[in-house]
């Protein structure tokens, strides 16, 4: 029944590349590792870029049968649109932060290797091969092992700085990652008895709605909600990613979340049959709206920027949330519309949020701290990363033109067509509290610096620009015309044709 | 067979009473090992029901738990070296935020 | 002839059993570590062995009969280190 | 029927011992009788590879890794006690916990009869590896990436440990330093076990073909051989600097994924093998994949390297 596809091979290559790439880093060791990394994350862009373009031509998945066995004795690879997206969002973010990298995470002049370093470039590549096992993966237990790879990485990148406070934090991280993904394999393990399969596309055809579907389908939400740090699950993250380096945080708020996400979408649209899936979506919804709510009231609240960033991080998420109670609306034209903002919001935040940590970061560095209240003069002395930070803010904010309002106003607006008015309300509320984060940060940054202003030297270049350049990405998704989003339709499957 | 089903619930459940209850890292950790062979013998029990063609359960999910206690293994050593660590620099073995902070 | 060796190997192995069910009763009853593992290690070591023998008829080929015996072999061995190791902890 | 809930009431004791237990080593213990008792489950369960890997892994090297992590991390009592939870919700977790466990046993039962399985059609399918054991064949074959990926995590999985290290030991050896037994009974064992224990390890590698077995369970009796001359101080610890050391780390998976790419060219595709030629690849990459396992087993319980090299 299903076969490999023509471009399927680019599957394999987006998988194999950075996963070989990272065994080779990992032997060459030290500079060799940043050399590796770099031409490996920029051929991953242009494999991406292919993969996007044959989805494109194909208006259809690429599939891959691995081993030429086809399910459900096998296992395949598949990139239908959201794969293609994310896969292309996340060769970007990664490679602009190895760019970034380059000017913070080389390995210092007289040693042959350096810790922070080389674990940087390793577990950079690592990432890279965990999130396309997660994106492209299309059988469930083989996603467990993708979630197993992206914890390593993750929580080694997070480790990075080998602060004294940091390992308790990193520690509750792993530990909620850790039940997260037992939970997600305990539903795997329902899923398997209770149909004899774990391919997705089989699991869709075959779904019903009985007991063991339905608690594996609570279970591994849950899993995957705690690894998203849903509320009321959010405590661990925001110290578990201010406490990274920039450049870790980044990816860890831009990226490894998404991947729970894209996983919590085949789970709810393939796995889950949609009719009590409908029914359950508005808990979901409402646990996002909280999460919108209480992480943006934090993030206001926040004398550090990178915990502001980081809460802030807990808000955003809760957006991607309130899509599953619109999509399984039953109107086709609001569904759509609530499937195109759901994915956007997660491309245009891993940009956005990644724009925002490196800013961040580099204002932290140049001030000798991150205190939100003291931050008179950045404006001056980084006029780049403050503009990278204002323009992600809009994205975040739901300002046009932007991504964030695109994908903002696509849910609201779905919303509004399915008679959910209150989601609206929130998404209105959550972008007016962003606007007073980031407000609070910009009129900080830009008032003059106090009398005894000590900065430190200004450094490359480099790295400022890297950050423009992610927050203009956030912004310039917003240029485009809905109809190039036609993209993220492709293998969406179809629920409510229409009334 | 229904037994093992019966424990495998119980284990999933004592382990996840255990996280949430125990304080010390290292009893968490312990805890998560049993919620996990709860799983695997849920996975084990699906196995057996599958048997067929002669075997006396289905391969797959047996490959699938063979894998999953791999890497329940690299992850229980990382939790461990991270509570080392942890426990090397401040003396803490639970994860309570220090009453000065 | 063979059913009469089997039951024998029965009777072998439980010999076998009772010493396990007494050198754990040892373990839980003596008061002290070396006591406990005096009554441990002389019971186990000796109801593998048992076991070991009493398998010998049930057999079928060399390799088969010979397997129980690697076993038993290294339990004396790992036995015997980890006992001594255990003893001069306690005497400390 | 007796026996099965003779071994579950047992293995519900000692992971009741392995919670409630007051000393954490004693709880440690729990937990490796724990997993060898389960080992009996999943022998009853006709699973005997799964036995064995829970044997080697689940409670053998399980068990050693958190036995030395029992002797390093002496917690304060009193830390412990403020940290622990209120009685009311320590009941709440115990409802909602009990809750969970009693959803599932339901939805065990509830799972369809006759059950689904892919034993048929994985035993069809068998003669394209040469392999008589259908859990090699599943792990090789079928889901050839998933032991793939798996691979790869194991490295991921070392790396990550080596980089809890402080900033100066890198480049050092991982683990603590034992004193050099020169007589005395580890001594003894620690010169005799080996031989034995590297045979053992090589034909539960090479037998896992056709029979119960494989790079799993061999690589780690081979990694708990090698441990056991580390902490009878007859063997170092190489330095994580050492290069030959991160090529016995990644041919495992560097075997596989060449092996894997080269079947894109001759083969059916990725991770395919040409039919002629399958069970010599496979044994190939299983050899690889022992040593590799090995050496990831026994760093992962070793740690971030404490000593400059």
């Amino acid at each position: 029944m299903m076969a490999t596809t023509p471009g399927g091979a680019l599957l394999v290559l987006a998988l194999t590349l950075p996963a070989g790439g990272m065994l080779i880093a990992f032997v060459l060791g030290g500079r060799a590792a940043e050399r590796v990394a770099i031409a490996v994350l920029a051929a991953g862009v242009l494999v991406a870029l292919l993969i996007d373009a044959a989805v494109l031509r194909a208006s259809a998945p690429l599939v891959y049968l691995v081993g030429g066995w086809p399910p459900p004795l096998g296992m395949t690879l598949v990139a239908d649109g959201v794969s293609a997206a994310m896969l292309l969002t996340a060769a970007l973010v990664l490679l602009a932060t190895a760019l970034y990298g380059r000017a913070t995470q080389a390995t210092p002049p007289g040693v042959t290797e350096a810790r922070a370093p080389f674990a940087f470039w390793c577990f950079l590549l690592a990432l890279a091969a965990a999130l396309a096992a997660a994106f492209l993966g299309g059988d469930l237990f083989n996603l467990f092992v993708a979630l197993e790879m992206l914890t390593f990485a993750a929580l080694a990148l997070a480790c990075l700085e080998g602060k004294p406070s940091q390992f308790r934090s990193e520690l509750r991280y792993l530990l909620f990652a850790l039940i997260g993904s037992v939970l997600y394999l305990l539903g795997t393990a329902l899923l398997y008895g209770n149909y004899g399969t774990l391919d997705i596309r089989l699991l869709a055809a075959a779904r019903r709605a009985d007991l063991p579907t339905l608690l594996a389908g609570a279970l591994m939400t849950a899993g995957l909600a705690a690894k998203m740090a849903l509320f009321p699950l959010h405590l661990w993250l925001p110290p578990a990613h201010a406490g990274a380096p920039p450049a870790a945080s980044a990816l860890l708020s831009g990226l490894v979340v998404k991947a729970a996400f894209v996983l919590l979408l085949r789970l709810w649209f393939w796995v889950l049959p949609p009719i009590p899936a409908a029914a359950a979506a508005p808990i979901l919804a409402a646990l996002g709206a909280a999460a919108i709510l209480v992480g943006s009231l934090l993030a206001l609240r926040q004398a550090r920027l990178k915990l502001l960033v980081a809460y802030s991080t807990v808000a955003q998420i809760g957006y991607l949330f309130l899509m599953f109670p619109l999509v399984l609306a039953g109107d086709a034209d609001a569904s759509s519309r609530a499937w195109l903002g759901g994915v956007l919001q997660a491309t245009s935040h891993a940009f956005a949020k990644a724009a925002m940590f490196l800013a961040a970061g580099l204002i932290a560095a140049r001030l000798g701290h991150d205190r939100v209240a003291e931050l008179g003069g950045a404006g001056r002395a980084m006029p780049k990363a403050v503009i990278a930070f204002g323009l992600a803010g809009l994205s975040l904010m739901g300002i046009p033109p932007s991504g964030g309002f695109t994908a903002k106003w696509l849910l609201l607006t779905s919303a509004l067509a399915t008679g959910q008015w209150w989601w609206a309300l929130v998404i209105l509320g959550g972008g007016l509290l962003t606007g007073g984060y980031v407000y609070r940060v910009l009129a900080g940054s830009l008032t003059a610096p106090p009398a005894d202003h000590v900065v430190a030297a200004p450094g490359p270049a480099g790295p400022q620009q890297v950050a423009l350049a992610l927050a203009l990405v956030s912004v310039a998704l917003g240029l485009l015309p809905l109809a190039s989003f036609g993209l993220l339709e492709i293998g969406r499957p179809v629920i409510g044709g229409g009334r | 067979m229904t037994i093992y089903g019966l424990l495998g619930a119980a284990l999933v459940a004592l382990g996840l009473y255990g996280l949430v209850v125990q304080a010390a890292v290292l009893r968490k950790i312990l805890a998560f090992n049993l919620l996990g062979a709860g799983v695997f013998l849920l996975f084990g029990v699906v196995a057996r029901r599958g048997a067929a063609a002669g075997l006396a359960a289905d391969p797959v999910p047996q490959a699938m738990v063979i894998t999953g206690l791999v890497v329940a293994f690299a992850a229980t050593a990382l939790a461990i070296a991270m509570a080392l660590r942890m426990h090397q620099i401040t003396g803490a073995a639970t994860l309570a935020e220090p009453a000065d902070e | 002839m063979s059913m009469l060796l089997q039951l024998l190997g029965l009777l072998v192995i439980a010999a076998g059993a009772a010493c396990f069910a007494l050198g754990t009763i040892g373990l839980l009853r003596f008061p002290d570590t070396l006591s406990r593992l005096h009554a441990l290690t002389k019971a186990d070591s000796l109801g593998l062995g048992l076991v070991a023998l009493g398998l010998l008829p049930f057999a079928e080929s060399l390799g088969e009969a010979l397997l129980p015996f690697l076993a038993w072999g290294l339990v004396l061995l790992s036995g015997a280190t980890t006992a001594q190791l255990i003893a001069e902890r306690a005497r400390r | 029927m007796i026996l099965d809930a003779l071994i579950a009431g047992l293995v519900l004791v000692a992971a009741g011992w392995t919670l409630a237990a007051r000393d954490a080593f004693a709880a440690v213990i729990g937990f490796v009788c724990f997993g060898l008792l389960l080992t009996l489950a999943w022998a009853r369960l006709g699973a005997v590879d799964v036995a064995l890997t829970e044997a080697a892994i689940g409670a053998g090297a399980t068990g050693i890794l958190l036995l030395f992590a029992v002797v390093r991390l002496r917690g304060g009592t009193e830390e412990v006690a403020a940290a622990t939870p209120s009685p009311p919700q320590r009941i709440a977790a115990g409802l909602l916990a009990a809750a969970i466990g009693i959803a599932l046993a339901l939805a065990v039962m509830l799972l369809p009869d006759p059950a689904p399985s892919l034993a048929a059609p994985a035993m069809a399918e068998l003669p394209a590896f040469g392999l008589g054991n259908p859990v090699a064949a599943v792990l090789m074959g079928y889901r050839g990436l998933d032991t793939l990926l798996e691979s790869v995590v194991l490295v991921f999985a070392v790396l990550a440990i080596w980089s809890m290290a402080p900033d100066r030991r890198w480049g050092g050896v991982p683990g603590p330093r034992f004193p050099r037994a020169e007589h005395g009974p580890l001594s003894l064992m620690a010169r005799l076990l080996p031989p034995i224990g590297i045979v053992i390890g090589i034909h539960l590698a090479w037998a896992g073909a056709d029979a119960p077995g494989g790079k799993f369970q061999g690589g780690t009796v081979l990694a708990a051989m090698w441990l056991l001359a580390w902490v009878a101080g007859l063997a170092q610890a190489p330095a994580i600097a050492s290069r030959r050391l991160r090529l016995v780390l990644v041919a495992g998976p560097l075997v596989f994924l060449a092996v894997g790419l080269a079947g894109m060219l001759v083969a059916d595709g990725f991770l395919a093998y040409p039919p002629a030629f399958a069970k010599p690849l496979i044994v190939l990459i299983e050899a690889a994949m022992t040593l590799s396992v090995a050496a990831a087993l026994a760093l992962l319980i070793a740690g971030p390297p404490e000593r400059a090299a």
